[in-house]
């Protein structure tokens, strides 16, 4: 057996070591920029929802405007917990998984058969149901005040939730490296490959025999239990829970940052979801109008001439350098 | 009975402005098969373009809507040989993606050129008031708004129906690679088609101001509406889009009148439904199942 | 013929589309092992046929049986699992991935490893012995971690056949292989072909009289969406309505081996 | 790394420095943070935050209780309550501010809750007004209003003015609801009859529908609250195509402020408010800002409900660190001494409620007019006098 160039598809496992440098990169951070742990932790829980949307659009060709739903859910379950006095945070995010993976698997099967701006349409329009329903629902969202009163106990029943968010940066690095590895395996096993089938031509998978519509709810409970495990991480770290999480905005705001960082790799989420919040953090002085002016303008560099995002720009910067071949 | 004469004179009102912004997209996305979520970019140009011809130019109603839809066909042109043109050979994502980056763009340069708040356009006196119609009183505006669309969709319905230009239109929606078999000029067929769609959308910006007022997000809110008309109605579906309009026009109005708290509800809901049920539209005949 | 249960058979397929009847009541037969060709003028209906026979398309009327076993209400993609595998007269291939890749889908789909979501890929070692064997015997290795966009469309061809075997075909529906290959590539398609395993029923649907003359021991005639004859390659040739209906004289002279180039 | 060599420079410098230097304690600026809506759609209300502290310090120094005061901003621009908790805790852990204030939502004042309860911090509710906050924490002040007094002041003049069909219109949110229920109460409560009520959803586009409704019922007051901006406009227009406007008393808080009503058509003209300030006072303090204003931030800006809450969150601030003079300061014990505390505000006189924290204030009711100029502004045309704050259970 002659052995596979490293980027191929087939060789995805094993750990790389620009991965070892961004975990180090993200430990440092807590030591260089202590007062900024907060924010960090926001960047780190918005990494995992990425993650969650790149196995979907990445990997299985799904565009979703709905991706909130899942992480939305998530949320809410976790701040449901605490309320009924469930303040245990690491079984209280598994729940939170669950409950979205539950969601997908109803949803996944009349979702999934579309294609194109039928689906895009249905995923917005599910998208915008749920949020409609969870402002409705009062009783059980909180409405517009959201809730509040949230209290998790000290992870593994030593670490205290404390101001400032030490805790709270170690907790979601760690479920975050957990949440890589494990999608990362899921990405580079035979049914990450056959998704990557199904992405590239879904008809010609099934005439090979695929069951094209169980991959694809599979992928799309997975995804969504990673993204409702973001959720929960989300309000556990904020102590607060509101509409926001299902809003539209985050279902846009997670296709961009994968776009900016580079799709299909994983390795983009790793990237975007930091180099977007940073973005946004520098031009927070100007009006968010003329955000969405520099992100639209990206949006459209990226695609048209940077295939690939910050990723694939760097790489072939990388390449260039060592006058790569290709 | 009264609330059925609203439900029909408002519903119908507001889903033929609908309508003229859908069918704008229904035959641009129908004739370039891309995915265009730009759409709604073009009308709202063509609501402030009128609204800024009229505040600081002092230009009269009319003309300042005429002049606004010849300028949005114009920049629609422009896009088209600038932008779209290289998107044609592009997966549906890159489309899908570069048509909302454009939209940020837009609402970014309208905000820049008119501010956060709404822009509300004046009407002329003679389209203030209600005129009684027997049965009820009704806007002199919606009634005026209402006769232009139909009588452009007329027009449009005459040149699809009846005229040469309209045939070989019909033949490069239904078949691309055919029309250019049969030597029609297909990049100048697209840019035209472009320019028509992006003034049908200028003119039901225009007309609809009052109705969807002018606001730097209107590209992205008033986007979901149209696109429930165009997607319902079924790909480059031109004659089922205007029962599709009616339709949504309707069930918006009724759905908020008669049930106001679930009124945002009930649009959405009847798309997911009909979209799982016939993905191909509402009028379209279902094709025979599996065909590849 | 032998008596055993026949590999493939259909009996009175028939479809229409309105009122356009694209296919009416064809049966045939293939034995294990056979080299059928399926001939017919443009517009006979022979892929509309091939669809009826994957599962493509439900037929109106008719049955098909694998192996004796009744498919006719099954999915493509369950005839594709009993081993009845077609390839496609426009190339349907994975084209931003490798062909390796493509190659290695459907050995992973074949051996029903989609849905392991724990090993990875790289290191199940059969699958990846499999998929380099399979590019070796379509003399694809030059290309074998090549983007398919980036290769000759002649070898798109090839990695179409090599998905097709990957599958573990035990009849196999080749659907105009030849189609848009140029001249000096079409020997590699030959040879592949020629080298399929005996034991797999191969029916192969084509225009070009040259291919046809090589490989096929059977010859199946569809006109109209009718079966008009079926036979040896001299049988059918020397029945006078083909010659009329579909060879005519030139088609008879490019038979017989006069002309041997390719037509498109 | 950098960061950290920094800091142990900075340490040895200080260090240093008390060799030399007095007891630094008196010397320290004191910090306030304020969190705001400083860009994004509700970018007027961030930037009126900020006049309102300046002209406090233009008009009263920047020094309290022997101390320098030190502002710090923080924009909170949309309606993310995660980003304001998240500001708040900044703040708090890394700029060791003694007091927060500003908050321009509900949610983002129930997020950043806990950061004052842990940090023991003064919190200046300047905009948000949904009155279940108060409970949140014992270190809120409010400076604004509980939502529901103006529509219960409403609810009683209409009965007082004769009316008595009552109908309500409200934008389907937290606030929106609050407003209902107390209009609703009151109105009946007073003997006048609900003929109907409507909840709008935000993004509604066409508000004829609604309109229709109202119509129908036959009301003779209606009670609305919207944001301001597309919502109030689009409603504002609606109502008057259905010839609402000339017939019934239409009744609102803040959908057509002064500044807002150059987007109405001459339809507004008649259209009733209440809210707690009015911008053309006489009192000598809303003189001295408003003059501040005219030079300082533009001919056109004027007090409003945000700069006037942000001026008075100042005057508390600085009368709490003169309270604390000389000792480290102690936010618990300096909000429980505001209780029953009295002042003069633009707004006219106000007192610090002891039971609620709620401003005891005069509301207005106004009143659009046109000119002879052609202008549209906001008349007071009733003045409630020192309302007192409902009692929280």
């Amino acid at each position: 057996m002659t052995a596979l160039p490293s980027d191929s598809i087939l060789m995805r496992h094993g750990v790389r070591r620009g991965e070892v440098a961004w975990l180090l990169l993200a430990v440092a951070c807590a030591f260089v920029f202590p007062e900024y742990l907060s924010v960090g932790t926001s960047v780190l829980v918005m990494v995992i929802l990425v993650l969650s949307f790149d196995l979907l659009l990445g990997f299985s060709g799904v565009l979703s405007f709905g991706h909130a739903i899942f992480f939305g859910l998530g949320a809410y379950v976790a701040g449901w917990l605490s309320l009924a006095g469930w303040t245990e945070p690491i079984s209280a995010v598994l729940l939170a998984g669950l409950a979205a993976a539950l969601l997908a698997l109803v949803l996944g099967p009349f979702v999934l058969r579309l294609t194109g701006l039928p689906l895009l349409m249905v995923t917005l329009a599910l998208g915008v149901l749920v949020f409609e329903a969870a402002h409705k629902a009062t009783g059980l969202t909180g409405g517009d005040d959201g809730l509040s009163g949230i209290r998790i106990a000290p992870v593994l029943g030593v670490f205290d939730w404390g101001l400032g968010g030490r805790t709270g940066y170690v907790y979601v690095l760690a479920w975050g490296v957990l949440i890589f590895a494990l999608l990362k395996r899921v990405v580079s096993s035979p049914f990450g490959v056959a998704l990557q089938g199904i992405r590239e031509n879904p008809g010609r998978m099934r005439l090979i025999g695929n069951a094209v519509l169980p991959h694809l709810v599979l992928a799309y409970a997975i995804s969504a239990a990673v993204a409702g495990m973001a959720g929960a991480l989300f309000t556990q770290s904020n102590a607060f829970v509101g509409l926001g999480v299902f809003a539209l905005d985050t279902s846009v705001d997670v296709l961009v940052m994968l776009i900016l960082g580079g799709i299909g790799s994983l390795h983009g989420a790793l990237i975007g979801a930091p180099l977007y919040m940073l973005l946004k953090h520098f031009s927070s002085q100007w009006n968010p109008f003329y955000w969405m002016l520099l992100i639209g303008v990206l949006l459209i560099a990226v695609v048209m001439f940077g295939r690939g995002g910050a990723l694939g720009i760097a790489r072939h910067a990388w390449q260039g350098l060592r006058g790569g071949r290709r | 009975m009264s609330a059925l004469a609203f439900i029909l004179l408002y519903g119908i009102s507001y889903g033929l402005v609908l309508c003229l912004i859908a069918l704008g997209l229904v035959i641009t996305m129908g004739l370039m098969r891309i995915v265009n979520l730009a759409h709604g970019a073009f009308a709202a140009m063509g609501g402030y373009l009128a609204i800024t011809l009229m505040q600081q130019q002092g230009w009269p109603y009319a003309p300042a809507v005429a002049a606004a839809v010849v300028g949005v066909a114009a920049i629609g042109v422009l896009t088209e040989r600038l932008l779209y043109v290289r998107l044609y050979q592009r997966p549906e994502l890159d489309q899908v993606l570069v048509t909302i980056g454009f939209n940020f763009v837009v609402i970014g340069v309208f905000t820049l050129l008119f501010g956060p708040n709404v822009l509300s356009i004046t009407l002329p006196p003679a389209l203030k008031g209600n005129v009684d119609l027997g049965f009820r009183e009704f806007e002199v505006y919606r009634l005026m708004t209402a006769a232009i669309c139909v009588g452009v969709i007329g027009v449009l319905w005459w040149i699809f129906e009846r005229t040469l230009v309209g045939a070989k239109l019909r033949a490069a929606v239904d078949n691309r690679t055919m029309a250019q078999a049969m030597g029609i000029n297909v990049p100048l067929l697209l840019s035209a088609t472009f320019a028509l769609g992006c003034a049908l959308a200028a003119l039901g910006g225009a007309l609809g101001a009052p109705m969807l007022p002018m606001e730097p997000m209107w590209p992205l809110k008033y986007l979901v509406l149209v696109l429930v008309v165009v997607a319902l109605s079924g790909h480059g579906q031109v004659r089922a889009s205007v029962g599709v309009a009616m339709i949504v026009g309707i069930a918006e109005t009724a759905g908020r009148y008669l049930f106001p708290q679930f009124g945002a509800f009930f649009i959405y809901l009847l798309l997911i439904a009909l979209m799982v049920w016939r993905q191909d539209g509402l009028f379209v005949p279902r094709r025979a199942a599996g065909v590849a | 013929m032998s008596t055993a249960v026949p590999a493939l058979e259909a009996a009175g397929l028939s479809k229409h589309f309105g009122a356009l009847h694209v296919t009416r009541d064809v049966s045939l037969s293939l034995q294990h092992g056979a080299r059928m060709a399926l001939i017919g003028p443009n517009g006979a209906g022979k892929t509309t046929l091939v669809n009826l026979l994957t599962g493509v398309l439900k037929p109106d009327a008719g049955r098909l049986r694998l192996f004796g076993e009744d498919l006719t209400q099954a999915s493509a993609s369950r005839r594709t699992r009993r081993g009845l595998v077609r390839t496609f007269q426009i190339s349907s291939l994975y084209t931003e991935l490798t062909v390796f890749e493509n190659v290695f889908i459907a050995v992973s789909e074949c051996a029903g490893a989609s849905f392991d979501l724990w090993r990875p890929a790289g290191k199940r070692i059969e699958l990846l012995e499999r998929t380099e064997a399979l590019v070796e015997r379509l003399h694809l290795h030059e290309d074998m971690h090549r983007k398919v966009s980036e290769i000759a469309y002649g070898r798109q061809r090839l990695v179409e056949i090599a998905i097709a075997l990957a599958m573990k075909p035990k009849v196999l529906l080749l659907d105009e292989p030849a189609a848009g290959i140029p001249s000096n590539e079409l020997h590699l398609l030959l040879g592949a072909i020629e080298s399929l395993p005996a034991e797999i029923a191969v029916l192969m649907i084509e225009h070009d009289m040259e291919m046809v003359r090589r490989f096929a021991t059977e010859v199946a005639v569809l006109v109209q969406g009718e079966l008009l004859m079926s036979g040896t390659p001299k049988e059918v040739m020397s029945h006078s309505e083909v010659r009329a209906v579909y060879l005519g004289a030139a088609g008879t002279e490019r038979f017989e081996g006069k002309v041997l180039a390719h037509a498109a | 790394m950098k960061n950290l060599l920094l800091r142990a420079a900075a340490v040895l410098c200080c260090a240093g420095t008390l060799a030399f230097a007095a007891p630094a304690g008196a010397q320290e600026p004191i910090k306030i943070g304020f969190v705001g809506p400083y860009t994004g759609p509700f970018a007027v209300a961030g930037q009126s935050f900020r006049q309102g502290i300046d002209a406090y310090r233009a008009i009263h120094g920047d020094t309290a209780g022997g101390r320098k005061v030190e502002l710090i901003y923080r924009d909170s621009a949309g309606a993310d309550p995660t980003l304001a908790k998240r500001l708040a805790e900044e703040l708090v852990v890394k700029d060791k501010v003694a007091m927060l204030g500003g908050f321009y939502l509900s949610p983002e004042v129930a997020a950043a809750a806990p950061v004052a309860n842990a940090a023991k911090t003064p919190l200046f509710i300047v905009n948000a007004a949904t009155p279940a906050l108060m409970k949140m924490s014992p270190l809120f002040l409010r400076m604004g209003q509980a939502i529901n007094q103006p529509a219960e002041l409403a609810a009683s003049y209409a009965r007082q003015s004769g009316k008595s069909k009552g109908y309500v219109a409200v934008a389907d949110y937290g606030p929106g609801h609050l407003v209902e229920q107390a209009f609703m109460a009151r109105f009946a409560g007073e003997g006048g009859q609900m003929v109907g009520n409507v909840r709008i959803p935000l993004n509604t586009a066409d508000f004829a529908p609604f309109a229709e409704r109202i119509a129908n019922a036959d009301p003779d007051v209606l009670q609305i609250f919207l944001p301001p901006g597309a919502a109030s406009v689009g409603f504002s227009k609606a109502l008057a195509a259905r010839g609402l406007t000339k017939k019934i008393m239409i009744i609102g808080q803040g959908e057509a402020e002064d500044s807002d009503l150059p987007l109405f058509d001459d339809s507004i003209v008649g259209f009733k408010s209440i809210i707690y300030i009015d911008a053309n006072a006489t009192n000598p303090e809303n003189a001295a800002l408003s003059d501040w204003l005219k030079k300082n931030a533009g001919a056109n800006a004027r007090p409003n409900s945000f700069n006037i809450g942000a001026f008075d969150a100042m005057h508390l601030a600085y009368k709490m660190l003169a309270d604390q003079a000389g000792k480290p300061f102690n936010g618990e014990a300096a909000v429980k001494a505001l209780e029953g505390y009295s002042f003069k505000s633009p707004r006219g006189p106000v007192t610090i409620d002891p039971a609620t924290r709620e401003l005891v204030q005069n509301f207005y009711l106004r009143e659009v007019v046109k000119g002879e100029d052609g202008v549209k502004r906001n008349k007071v045309i009733k003045t409630w006098e020192r309302v007192q704050p409902v009692a929280m259970k």
